[in-house]
Parts: structure tokens; C-alpha cells; sequence
């Protein structure tokens, strides 16, 4: 039976972290998971909105929670982590703080909107695991990614301030899923260390070093390929190779998307799935045989 | 020394009260004989200015049936009063408000809109409402008005006994006429008739289970055959918070109690107290069993309070619109 | 003290988890609204929907009940016995013209006592908003048209009394 | 305002002060002279403490001057002081039962922040209770006879302790403890803080007086499964688990565990925490009480699923010879015990750590529990004392001890557990004493509140350990780069809020100071014994105070660690609990709350509907008048059938409908 959710891109899946998209919409498919995606969507109100008028961030939150919740489908997803926090903490102060939640109702009144607070946020990990289940994951995987090391990378925000359906300080959603599909999964005792974030962007040293921190420790550990959750980790670990080995050497490793592993699991072609977009490609394993099956 | 002198009145009633005067057969020869009746209108032609003129305190007793629910109904009460010595409330509707009483779940707009203008049984397009005076020909007449609330009469004036029953059997009544032919009265307030509730004189009573664990409530129609106790049949009885001294018709003749006696004199609202001994012994533990063994019981006003929802605690309906 | 309404609750809690735990929250110095009137009972078991009645019949905005948990009822299932009655209670009270927020049935537990704050601090709120339920004001107002009328009937019979003859006949017109 | 007088009813009322406690919140004169002018008040009073001495005597003082027949007093919880004031009130000569008591501090003064609301809720408390009292009876404290024996529930140290009390002064005691031999945690322990003389040579002579005593009887091995019966008469029903060894006829040789099938041990050792091994026939330490050996069907040959398969040779009953001590066919049974008082020392759990997955621990096997490391140092542990890292042969050389797991943490448990301090600092000296290991303590503050605690501390820097104040953020295997010294280490990182800075410390070895959390089946325990849990899960004691091991349960107290965290002087101390049930025995019977309710036997009519209704089938039927009837020694007073009795039939004493009316309306009444 098909489950249905409503579905909050944000604006990483359709550019910067458009790859996590394209893999992820035919993996919940071939999971029979249909997703539908919010019309009219706005800015989750991450960032630089929420550093400076948190309020406001969480007005803008919450019209798509008001808009989700409108659809109808129970719950709403949202894959990107900073939109999955920004979402979860405007529910949180929409429950705990009586004056956030009455700015917000007010706004959202403003343009004949409510919300009640009833759509529940869930990340895609926390939906397979619990949901899906790793039985019917295992059951899709035709070709299964044997022999590949990955080193899950879970990042800060999915796990952190708020614990909701994994371990703050040791998470193990993506453990299980990455070898559900056939991965090695290595001791990767930096799984939710800083990856620099925006840091990079304003001060390149010590959002560089973040970075080189994980791409070194993934390498040691003996990872064919990082695996993760959220865009800006996806961006910051695979798009400054050049910037790290100027200044600390060669780390070359590929970041990936869970979902595109998963994707590459379930017989999906790399392109398909965006593979081609990363800087740092995952080398054509030969373990990888071809799709027994494609779809 | 000449009879005393007792009167009949009839306020927000059915006449089922006057019946059980008339059911004390051959025995009320011997009432007549022994009182003077002053007042009886159902039977006899009285006139409202010959009681008027009656001296205070003339009257012996009166028994008035019948629930307070118009102008008129509340003078006649109070008139009453000033001219007996004692005033009974005669049957459910004096004493507990009776069926009348199911009225306080509404307005008197809602009341007089529907009976005038939307009952389905009323021609189309006369929607003519009673009015309270009419002039013609320099000629007033008037009709009593109806009051917003319907009340118990000691709610309107003060009651020196009461006698239960909808109506009153002819026992029970020839106990209270007979209590003060010989004087020999209980305490003022007294509810003549036995303290103890009807479960003690019904003859299913030995029927009853040790254990109840109600899981659905039926309507006496769906059970009827089995002479077991109507609530081990799973049959809303307000046998155990009723006032005995009916006799059991009811139960006897297949039909549960319904309440017409009124509590008992330890209990202050009789709805509330069969409430709470037959939710107790529902055997459901979570929130939506209960709800669900209680969706039995759709109507839990008119099924508790059927008599008595103008002497319960609450009275009338909170949110009623005050002014029609 | 303002001068604003202030709602009235009256409580009934069983003497071994929620007054316990309304002590805690004393001992443990917790504010919390002002506006409720515990009433100490053995066991929620022991509240008679007859004290529900009354006290909002004598006053009270609302009325809330306190015992323990499932499974940890002093006296064994009290707290069943008391939950039955509140769900049929609760209906007839609506039916009854009485918002459902005006009665509240809570499981505290002796170890509650942050539990007993929230949940008076919640009810006063919530009652507040509802506003005032005014029992005995509405059974005086009521009555006024007795008032009303018994003066009514003065004003006619002293009108009436030196000129009696002229009067109209006021006879009884049964409907 | 012209006052209703009726001869009989002259209430007293008395609103006190309580130092500031109630006065600073309460206009206590305000109350008072509002409670003057209500209906049957002749008197109204606002006092300093009116628990006081002089109190309680100007309660009795105005009785007999201003002949009151009622009393009431505005003050803290009853549940507090009602027993004080009803004393008070019968030694001025009325009966105890015409008072009443007001909670205007736990209630009010203590949880309000306007004096002006505080003083009206006070004011209106205190109507209702004068409308209240109006309506009280005189009546009976009922006296239930208390049956000499007494139960004592876990053999730890509080437990044992408590069962030779007893047993001392003469009295039969059943010493019921889960395990195959009492000892408990302490029997685990090397060395007790701080004087560090050694566990066994204090523990172990107690445990076997405790099992030799003709006064105790020892059942170990057991659980209590059910208490029934009533205040002072506890029937008692103790499972027996089977340990297939009949007790009375082993001696304890251990000839069985030397000739078991099994020629090396090779099961995890529960009473070395695993670190050890032993065969499915052990004794589970040398000083075990009783000296009886145990089977566990679990690893042991003859069984499968619990069920005998006879497939072993069985050389242990060979070895038993003619003792015939081994039985493969027991089977569970349950014994029912009869006593008048329990006394609760089970104990605690220590913290599981693994529930702070940052620590590592089970996912690094260099990191340790607080309790491994004390059967790693002792000398009788499963290595003799030698400490070793886990795989047995490496002795650490710098060790780093992590306070406060699974303490003081909103996100675990938010209590201090006392006694992690002190026990990390003598490990942290044994550990140093053993291998002469670089340790370090982690600790957000030293507490060591008790005799030489202090002392002990100073002697431990002197000793050169290194104390880092800092809640230690994770313990990781990952080295950063460049630095040599953390490679194949466990690194400690830790912000050291002295020195200001986040620091990185590598280590062969790392300690978890697991703190103390209430036993697993605590609950169940609570609710077999009708006790209450605080906010923790540790049971709740009546008062933490004037009655630190009483429960609110006549009878039945509380020692050792199953009331909160504890050391063992202190849970020794209250093990003196058994003084407490040891002057009820004496007194012979409990004084009971006259709450039970009885059937008007003229109005009820037989309606059944109560009958139901009382969980301990203190309503019966009398067949024969065909009206219900109430047991007074099995009603335990909850009022339920009171209030479900659809006739209004049913009287609670103390708690009448009549009262509950009127004080429904007193709280009302103010305007």
C-alpha cells in the first residue's frame, strides 16, 4: 500500500543540493512511498533569517506547516536537515511559547491561514527506518553494495538541539540502512562533528579545517565514501578539495547522498540518480555488478 | 366541629393525578365524608374569588399536582398557600418538576416557536402565537403567561409535605390523607412514602447478579421476555436511586423504573447518583470501551432526570438564552 | 489582588497521589495559580458526581479531579470507577449547557508535582477564557421573573382594592 | 451580623504563622478576624507556630476556657500535622475526630506569589473547614493488632542490618532476597571510603550472623510476589526459584562445582560483572550466605529451555555422594509468611551506561563501569586483584575517571547520587596503588559531605591524582592528527572550566562513575506494598524529616538505598528503621484512620450495585436480610461505594457526604 507524505523540498533540493533530490524522490518510490510536493512553498527560514529575527524565521516556517497541514497527508517531510530543524523548532515554540505562537497565529491570519499544530516533521531517514523498515528496503535492494565502506556522516542539525528519533552523540539510522544495502560500515567516530557549515563561506580556515578533519578521519577509518544526510555537509565536504589540499594535502573522498547509495542499491543508474554532479565521483567499484534487474 | 376542608388543584400536570384521587374508588365516599372538599376543578365548579375570600388558613390541606409554569399556575400556588394550613406537592411533577420539568432543556422561544410555528402537525403558513392579553370592545382579556423556567412548587412557595409518584398510587394517597385525618404528622418536609429505594419491593430483586460489568446498555424494547433484573439485562433501571412505595408496578409489568418517586432523602440529585452507581460498574477500563459501553445511553438527561430535572442540582440547561 | 474576574476552581484530589503531589509542588515551592480549592478525599474512587454538581451549582467555574495513575490506585481501581463516571458525566454536563473544559479528570501521581502546576496553571487559563459559569447568578436571575411577577400581581391587587367592584372578574383561565 | 449559636458546636480556629512560612504570603490576622465572624466560631487566632509546645497547650488552654467543642487550625499539610493536632485537641479532652485542619502552606502560602490572592484562598479554606467541622461525629481510633513477625525485603547491607535488629531484640524475622546469597552490592566492593578497610572483613561476618541467627530466616533466592491482608497482618507470598540444590543438605564443599562436566568455567560471571567466568554449578562468591551452591538451568547441561533433558552424566550429584543435596526436579514454590511489619531494602541499580552512548562504553572495551573496576581491584575478583585492561593482560598506565554518568544530567537523571565522589576518589587511590597509573578524575564538583570525606580528598591530592573540573563531552578513538600520543588511545575531551580551555587527554583506560538509579521492578515493588515513588523512582518516604523511614503505610518502612542514593554508614543508619517497626511490635497494635464506611442497614434496599465496586470484598451480601453488609477490618476507607451507592445509603466517617457538601459550599461562600 502506498503511504503518503507531504513533501517541503526547500531551496538546497532544487539547487545547490539538487542531486539529494533526484535520488531521493525514485528511492521512496520504488519504496512505494508517494510524496507530494507543497505548492507554493516558501524559505524554511534557516540561516542568516533565523540568526537574525528568530521570530520571524518561525512565521516563515510555519506557513508551510500551515500549508502542510491543509494538504490533508498526516505527516510532512523534509530531507534537508536545516529545514527539518527550522521546522521542528517553530512546532516546538508554536507548543512551548504562548507569544511566539501568538505572532505566528496572528501572521498566519494575516493571509487567512492556521495551523494546529497536528502535521507531525519527519526526516527521510527517520521514515525508512521506522516506516519503510529495513525488511522492505532489503527486499527492493537488487544489487547489493558489497564491499563498499561507507563512513555515515549524520551532521549536527538532524540530531541536535532536538534528539527526535535517533541518538544525539551516536546515531545509528544510517548505520543500519547503509547496511541494509549491502555497505561496510566503518567506526566513524566523527559522525556528528561540525562540517564547517557556513563558516567556510566567512572564514575559510577554520570552516576548511571542519571539513579536512572529517574527509582525514573518513580515510583513516579506511571509507570508500562518506555518506549524508544534509546538503550543506554534502556541499562543504565535496566541494573544497582543492581549498583543503592547498593547504593540508590530499583528502579525496566522495560525499554522497544516502539516497543515492540507496538509489545504486535498487538498480538505479548513477546519472539518474545525480551521481554526475558531485566533484569528487565514487569510483566505479568492482563490486558494484550491474543491476540484476533494472527498473 | 365542623370537616375540615381540603382542595384539588391542578397546575403544569396530565390529569394522571386527579385519576388517582378518583382510583381511591369506593374509599373516597369515605374521604367526602370526612372533609369538606373547597376546591376540586376537575370535578366540581369552584371559582377562583371564593377561595380568594376564604379567610387565611381556612383550608386544612391542599394538594396540588402539577409543576409551576405559568403566571397563573404561580398565583394559584401562592394563593393556596396563604389560605391552607398545610400545602402538599402531589405527585412527580409538584415534587420533583415531573415531565414538564424536560422543558428547562429549552427556551421558552425555542418552546413556543416550535409548538406555534414549526411543530409538523400544525396547518401551513398560521403561525398564530397565544397571546397574554387580547381588548376588544373595551373588553380585556387575558391568558397567562409562561414562565422561562419550569419549577417544583416548594421552588415557588413553601411545601409542607410532599407525596411522590407519577401519579401517586391510591395507597400512598390514602397514607397522606389519613397521616392528617388522624394527625398523625411526620416532620414538615416529609416525603410520605417509604426512605429506602424500590430495588427492596421489586420481585426481580433476587434475580440480581453479584458482579456487574456492564459492557452495552439496551432500550427496554430490545428485552423484554426475561424476568431477571432489568439491569442485569443490561436495561437502565433507576430502580436503585428511586424511593420505594410504588409497589413495583412498573418492574412487575416489564417496564423498568424510570425515577418517578424521586431520590431518597439522603440524596441531593437522583441523576447523578444512578450516574455514578452505573457508570461504576461498567467493566470497560480505557477511555474509548467506556465511551463505547456508554453510547448505550444516548440521552443521559432524559434517561436520569426524567422526572426530576427541576429539583436536580443544575436544574435548567446553563446556556439558554435568557431573554426571549 | 486585581480587580479582574477571577475563575474559581474547586479540586478533589485523592490523599495519596495528587494531594501528595500538590504538597510536593508546595515543598518544592512551584507558583502556580491561585484560583484553585483543593478539596482532600481518600480516593477519586470517593467523588460523587453529586459534589461535581454542587460546587458548580454553588459557584465554582470549574472542577477538576485529581487521582492516580492507572494501575497505581491506592484502594486498587478507584480511579476506574471515577473515570467511568466522568466520561458519562462530563456528556450530560455538555448536554447540561456546560463547555466540557469546565471539568477535568488528571492522573498525578505523588511524584508530580511540577504536573500539578501545569495543570491547575492550564484549567485557570483555560476557564478564564471561557469565562464565568455563574451558577447561582443564573438560578437569581431565573427567579426574577417570579419577582417580577409577584410584584406584578401587588401592583393589581392594590389597584384594586378601593374600587373592587369595578375591577374585571379575574378568573382562572385554564389552557 | 447575627451568628447561627447552637450550644453543641463552639469552634476553635487557629491559623498559624509557621515563622514566615505561611505569615509572609498570608495576612494570618486577616484570616483570623474573617473567620470570627463566621457561623459557630467563639474563637479565632492567628499563632507563631502552633506545632509548638506552647501551641498545642494554648489548643488545650482554650478548650477548657472557652468550653470549644470544634477545632481548627489553618497551617501546613495534614498529611503532615492532623496527627499532632488531633493529639492535641483530645489532650485538652475533646474527642480527636472534632478537628479539622487547613493546608494554607503547601496549598498556598508556598506555591502563590500575591499575598492579597494567597490571604483570600486562605480565608476560603478556612470556611470551608469551620463548615466542615460543624458537621464532624465524635469517633473510635480503631486498634488493629500487629503480628509480632516482621519481613525484611532484600539482603543487602541496610537489609541485613535491619534483620539483626530486629532479630537481636528478639523478634522472628524473614530475610527475603532475590539472589543466591545476601550481601548485595557491598559484598561486590574491595575497599569502603574512607577509611578503606575492607569490605568483606566488615560485611562478611554480618552475613553470616545473618544466616545463622535463630531469630532470621533466611530465604534466598526468593522474591515476595504478593502482600495481602492489611495494616499490622501481612500474609506474604515468596516465590521460591529452584536452585536444584536442597539448602538444608548441602554443606557447601563445592565437591559438585569441582567434578561439573564443565572443567573450565566459561560462563559469564554475574557477580564479577561479567569480567570473570564461572560453570552453570557455582557458588556465586567464597563468603556467600547461605554457604549453598546454585544450578542454572540456563548453562547447565541436564537442561534445555528450562526443561530437564537428563543428557548429562551428572558427575556433580557423583561428587554430592551421599549428602544428596542435588535436586533436578524442584520446582518453583511459594511460601506464605504471616507478619505485622516490612521493612523495604531493595536497593539500587547501578546506572546503565551504555545509555550515554558519548562515553563509549561497550563500543570501546578499554572503558569501564565504577563497579567492574571494583572486582578488578579486588583481590578475590576474577583477577586477583591485577588490573588489567579487557583483554587480560595490559596493566593501564593512565587512567581517567569520569564523575557524574548517569548523574546530574537533565537528559538522564537529575540527582546528585552521593556517593560517586568518594568512591571514585578510592578507586582512583586503588588504582593508583595497583599500577601506579597517571589517573585523572573528571568531576563537575567534589561532594564529600561526611566524616573524613574531606580529608580523604586532600589526601588524594596529595597523592598526586589530577582533578579536571569539567563535565567530559565524549570519550572518542579518533587521534588528531599530528598527535602521536592519542594513537590507539581513548581520548578524553573535556572542557577544564579552571583553566578555561577544551582539552584532549589520551588515556589506556577510562572509568565511569555510574550513578545510582532506582531497582527495575521498583515500580511493581511500590505497588505490591501500596507505597509511593518519588520523582526518581525512589520510593517515598512519609516525611523526609520527622519520618525518613516511615511510608505512608502503618508498618511498612523504608532503609538503604531503595529511598534515594546513599553510602553505607548512612544506609546502615537507617537501617535503624528496624527500631521503628521494633516499637510497633512492642506497642502491639497499629491506630487506624476511622475513614471505613458502613451500610444504613434500615435504608438500604439490596440493589447489589456496591458490592462490586469494593476491591477488597469488604461488601458482602447478606443473604438473609438481603441488604449488604461492610467488613470494618477488611474497608481500607477509599470511599468508593459511598459514592456509587445510588440510595445514598452508604457512610463514609470522616468523610460523609454531609461534610464534603458543606465544605464544597464553605469554599464557595466567600464573595
Amino acid at each position: 500500500m502506498t503511504t503518503k507524505y507531504s513533501y517541503f523540498p526547500g531551496c538546497s533540493l532544487k539547487g545547490i543540493g539538487r542531486a539529494y533530490e533526484e535520488s531521493l524522490l525514485p528511492v521512496f518510490r520504488a519504496l512505494d512511498v508517494e510524496l507530494e510536493e507543497l505548492e507554493d512553498w516558501n524559505c524554511c527560514g534557516a540561516t542568516a533569517y533565523m540568526a537574525v529575527d528568530e521570530v520571524k524565521a518561525c512565521v516563515l516556517a510555519s506557513r508551510n506547516l500551515a500549508m502542510a497541514e491543509k494538504l490533508g497527508h498526516k505527516e510532512l517531510l523534509a530531507p534537508c536537515s536545516a529545514c527539518y530543524l527550522v521546522l521542528n523548532k517553530t512546532k516546538h515554540y508554536l507548543e512551548d511559547s504562548p507569544s511566539v505562537r501568538g505572532v505566528i497565529q496572528k501572521a498566519l491570519a494575516e493571509v487567512d491561514m492556521t495551523y494546529s499544530g497536528n502535521t507531525p516533521v519527519r526526516h527521510p531517514l527517520d521514515v525508512m527506518i521506522n516506516n519503510v523498515g529495513l525488511d522492505a528496503i532489503k527486499k527492493r535492494v537488487v544489487r547489493p553494495l558489497t564491499g563498499l565502506k561507507v563512513a555515515p556522516y549524520y551532521g549536527c542539525q538532524i540530531v541536535r538541539p532536538y534528539a527526535t528519533f535517533d541518538d544525539q552523540h551516536d546515531p545509528q539510522t544510517m548505520d543500519r540502512l547503509m547496511e541494509a544495502i549491502g555497505c561496510t560500515v566503518v567506526h566513524y567516530p566523527l559522525k556528528t562533528r561540525c562540517c564547517g557549515a557556513s563558516l567556510t563561506g566567512t572564514l575559510p580556515e577554520p570552516g576548511l579545517l571542519c571539513s579536512k578533519i572529517l574527509l582525514e578521519e573518513a580515510l583513516k577509518r579506511g571509507a570508500d565514501v562518506i555518506a549524508t544526510v544534509c546538503p550543506l555537509c554534502q556541499f562543504n565536504l565535496d566541494g573544497y578539495h582543492h581549498n583543503i589540499k592547498k593547504r593540508w594535502g590530499d583528502f579525496r573522498i566522495p560525499t554522497v547522498y544516502f539516497t543515492q547509495l540507496m538509489g545504486l542499491a535498487f538498480g538505479l543508474g548513477e546519472r539518474e540518480l545525480g551521481l554526475h554532479r558531485g566533484f569528487i565521483p565514487m569510483k566505479p567499484l568492482p563490486a558494484l555488478a550491474p543491476a540484476a534487474v533494472g527498473t | 366541629m365542623s370537616k375540615p376542608k381540603v382542595a384539588f388543584y391542578w397546575c403544569a400536570s396530565c390529569g394522571g393525578c386527579e385519576e388517582t384521587v378518583v382510583d381511591l374508588a369506593e374509599d373516597i365516599l369515605g374521604v367526602v365524608e370526612k372533609v369538606d372538599i373547597v376546591l376540586w376543578p376537575v370535578a366540581m365548579d369552584f371559582k377562583y374569588k371564593d377561595i380568594e375570600a376564604m379567610a387565611d388558613k381556612s383550608i386544612t390541606a391542599t394538594f396540588l399536582n402539577g409543576a409551576i409554569r405559568s403566571t397563573e399556575q404561580e398565583e394559584m400556588a401562592r394563593l393556596l398557600r396563604r389560605k391552607s394550613v398545610y400545602l402538599i406537592a402531589y405527585g412527580a411533577c409538584a415534587h420533583t418538576g415531573g415531565i414538564p420539568a424536560l422543558a428547562n432543556q429549552f427556551s421558552r422561544e425555542q418552546i413556543l416557536k416550535f409548538n406555534y410555528e414549526d411543530a409538523p402537525t400544525l396547518v401551513k403558513g398560521e403561525k398564530t402565537r397565544p397571546l397574554t392579553s387580547f381588548t376588544e370592545e373595551g373588553r380585556t382579556v387575558s391568558l397567562p403567561a409562561l414562565h422561562n423556567v419550569v419549577r417544583t412548587l416548594d421552588q415557588v412557595v413553601d411545601v409542607d409535605y410532599y407525596v411522590p409518584g407519577c401519579p401517586p398510587t391510591p395507597k400512598i394517597t390514602r397514607a397522606a390523607v389519613n397521616a392528617l385525618l388522624e394527625g398523625k404528622l411526620p416532620p414538615k418536609g416529609t416525603v410520605i412514602g417509604p426512605d429506602h429505594a424500590l430495588c427492596e419491593e421489586c420481585e426481580r430483586k433476587d434475580t440480581k447478579p453479584d458482579k456487574w460489568d456492564f459492557v452495552e446498555f439496551k432500550r427496554p424494547h430490545q428485552k423484554l421476555m426475561d424476568e431477571k433484573c432489568f439491569l442485569a439485562q443490561g436495561v437502565v433501571c433507576m430502580g436503585p436511586a428511586t424511593r420505594a412505595g410504588c409497589e413495583a408496578q412498573c418492574t412487575a409489568g416489564g417496564m423498568p423504573c424510570t425515577g418517578c418517586f424521586g431520590g431518597t432523602s439522603r440524596v441531593r440529585d437522583q441523576g447523578a447518583k444512578i450516574l455514578s452507581s452505573i457508570c461504576s460498574n461498567i467493566a470497560a477500563k480505557e477511555e474509548d470501551e467506556i465511551d463505547e459501553t456508554l453510547a448505550g445511553i444516548p440521552d443521559p438527561v432524559g434517561t436520569f432526570y426524567r422526572y426530576g430535572l427541576a429539583k436536580s442540582i443544575l436544574r435548567r440547561k446553563m446556556n439558554l438564552p435568557t431573554n426571549p | 489582588m486585581s480587580n479582574e474576574w477571577q475563575p474559581r476552581i474547586v479540586a478533589f484530589f485523592c490523599n495519596w497521589c495528587t494531594y501528595t503531589a500538590a504538597d510536593l509542588a508546595g515543598v518544592s515551592r512551584l507558583k502556580y495559580a491561585s484560583n484553585t480549592r483543593v478539596i482532600r478525599l481518600m480516593c477519586s474512587g470517593r467523588v460523587d458526581p453529586q459534589f461535581i454538581l454542587d460546587a458548580l451549582a454553588k459557584g465554582a467555574d470549574a472542577v477538576l479531579i485529581g487521582g492516580c495513575h492507572p494501575f497505581d490506585c491506592h484502594y486498587a481501581e478507584g480511579n476506574y470507577k471515577c473515570l467511568r463516571r466522568f466520561q458519562l458525566l462530563k456528556r450530560m454536563l455538555a448536554d447540561m449547557g456546560i463547555e466540557p473544559e469546565r471539568l477535568r479528570l488528571e492522573w498525578i501521581s505523588a511524584a508530580e508535582g511540577e504536573k500539578v502546576k501545569r495543570v491547575i496553571n492550564e484549567m485557570t487559563a483555560a476557564v478564564r477564557a471561557l469565562g464565568p459559569l455563574g451558577i447561582p447568578q443564573k438560578f437569581a436571575e431565573w427567579d426574577k421573573e417570579m419577582e417580577q411577577f409577584t410584584a406584578h400581581v401587588q401592583a393589581a391587587e392594590a389597584l384594586k382594592a378601593p374600587c373592587a367592584e369595578h375591577a374585571p372578574t379575574q378568573e382562572p383561565a385554564h389552557v | 451580623m447575627d451568628k447561627p449559636t447552637n450550644q453543641n458546636i463552639r469552634i476553635g480556629f487557629y491559623v498559624c504563622h509557621c515563622g514566615s512560612n505561611i505569615a509572609a504570603m498570608v495576612d494570618c490576622p486577616a484570616v483570623a478576624k474573617y473567620v470570627e465572624t463566621l457561623p459557630h466560631v467563639v474563637l479565632s487566632r492567628d499563632y507563631k507556630y502552633m506545632c509548638s509546645d506552647p501551641g498545642q497547650e494554648l489548643i488545650q488552654k482554650d478548650i477548657a476556657e472557652h468550653k470549644l467543642t470544634r477545632v481548627v487550625v489553618a497551617s501546613c499539610s495534614p498529611l503532615l500535622h492532623e496527627h499532632t493536632f488531633r493529639g492535641a485537641v483530645e489532650a485538652g479532652g475533646l474527642n480527636p475526630f472534632f478537628f479539622h485542619m487547613v493546608n494554607i502552606r503547601e496549598h498556598d502560602s508556598w506555591v502563590h506569589t500575591d499575598k492579597a490572592e494567597a490571604t483570600t484562598k486562605a480565608k476560603e479554606l478556612a470556611h470551608a473547614a469551620i463548615m466542615r467541622v460543624a458537621m464532624h461525629k465524635a469517633l473510635e481510633v480503631k486498634r488493629v493488632p500487629v503480628h509480632p513477625d516482621a519481613l525484611v525485603i532484600g539482603g543487602g547491607i541496610a537489609g541485613i542490618h535491619a534483620a539483626m535488629t530486629l532479630a537481636n531484640a528478639g523478634k522472628k524475622v524473614f530475610l527475603v532476597e532475590r539472589e543466591p546469597s545476601i550481601g548485595g552490592h557491598m559484598a561486590k566492593f574491595d575497599k569502603t571510603f574512607p577509611t578503606l578497610d575492607c569490605a568483606a572483613c566488615i560485611l562478611t561476618p554480618k552475613m553470616s550472623e545473618a544466616g545463622s541467627h535463630p531469630n532470621i530466616t533466611l530465604l534466598s533466592y526468593s522474591e515476595v510476589t504478593k502482600l495481602d491482608g492489611y495494616v499490622g497482618n501481612y500474609t506474604v507470598t515468596v516465590k521460591r526459584k529452584p536452585r536444584y540444590i536442597i539448602e538444608d543438605k548441602c554443606t557447601g564443599c563445592q565437591e559438585c562445582v569441582a567434578n561439573c562436566v564443565y572443567k573450565e568455567a566459561k560462563f559469564p560471571d554475574e557477580f564479577n560483572e561479567g569480567l570473570g567466568k564461572r560453570k552453570p554449578v557455582y557458588i556465586p562468591f567464597p563468603q556467600a550466605t547461605p554457604q549453598v551452591v546454585v544450578i542454572d538451568p540456563k548453562t547447565c547441561l541436564n537442561f534445555r529451555n528450562g526443561e530437564l533433558t537428563g543428557k548429562c552424566k551428572k558427575s556433580c550429584v557423583t561428587a554430592c555422594g551421599e549428602k544428596q543435596a542435588i535436586d533436578f526436579n524442584q520446582k518453583e514454590t511459594f511460601l506464605e509468611l504471616k507478619v505485622g511489619t516490612v521493612i523495604v531494602t531493595t536497593g539500587f541499580k547501578a546506572f546503565d551506561a551504555k545509555r550515554m552512548p558519548q562515553y563509549g562504553y561497550g563500543k570501546f572495551p578499554n572503558v569501564f563501569t565504577a563497579l567492574e573496576i571494583e572486582r578488578l581491584v579486588n583481590s578475590s575478583g576474577p583477577t586477583g586483584g591485577h588490573v588489567v585492561l579487557r583483554d587480560g593482560k595490559t596493566e593501564p598506565k593512565s587512567i581517567g575517571i569520569i564523575h557524574c554518568v548517569g548523574s546530574r544530567d537533565k537528559k538522564t537523571n537529575r540527582w546528585c547520587s552521593r556517593v560517586c565522589c568518594m568512591y571514585s576518589l578510592k578507586l582512583a587511590h586503588l588504582l593508583k596503588e595497583h599500577t601506579g597509573a597517571e589517573i585523572y578524575n573528571f568531576y563537575i564538583d567534589m561532594r564529600t559531605p561526611g566524616k573524613g570525606y574531606e580529608e580523604f580528598y586532600d589526601k588524594l591530592l596529595e597523592e598526586g591524582v589530577h582533578f579536571i573540573r569539567g563535565r567530559v563531552g565524549e570519550v572518542t578513538d579518533w587521534a588528531m592528527s599530528k598527535e602521536e600520543m592519542e594513537k590507539g588511545k581513548l581520548v578524553i575531551r573535556v572542557e577544564d572550566t579552571l583553566a578555561g580551555y577544551v582539552r584532549r587527554i589520551p588515556f589506556d583506560m577510562v572509568v565511569l562513575a555510574t550513578g545510582l538509579e532506582p531497582q527495575e521492578d521498583a515500580q511493581s515493588i511500590r505497588r505490591m506494598l501500596n507505597m509511593s515513588c518519588g520523582t526518581e523512582g525512589f520510593f517515598l518516604e512519609r516525611h523526609p524529616k520527622l519520618a525518613p523511614v516511615s511510608t505512608f503505610t502503618e508498618g511498612i518502612f523504608l532503609a538503604g538505598c531503595c529511598q534515594g542514593p546513599r553510602d553505607i554508614p548512612d544506609s546502615v543508619a537507617q537501617a535503624g528503621a528496624a527500631a521503628e517497626a521494633l516499637v510497633l511490635i512492642d506497642k502491639g497494635y497499629i491506630e487506624q484512620e476511622p475513614n471505613t464506611a458502613y451500610i444504613l442497614d434500615d435504608e438500604c434496599c439490596g440493589c447489589k450495585s456496591c458490592i462490586p465496586l469494593c476491591p477488597y470484598t469488604a461488601i458482602t451480601f447478606d443473604a438473609a436480610k438481603k441488604k449488604a453488609v461492610i467488613n470494618e477490618a477488611l474497608c481500607k476507607g477509599c470511599g468508593t461505594c459511598v459514592a456509587g451507592c445510588p440510595s445514598g445509603s452508604i457512610v463514609q466517617n470522616l468523610f460523609d457526604d454531609e461534610e464534603i457538601f458543606s465544605e464544597i459550599e464553605g469554599v464557595l461562600a466567600h464573595e
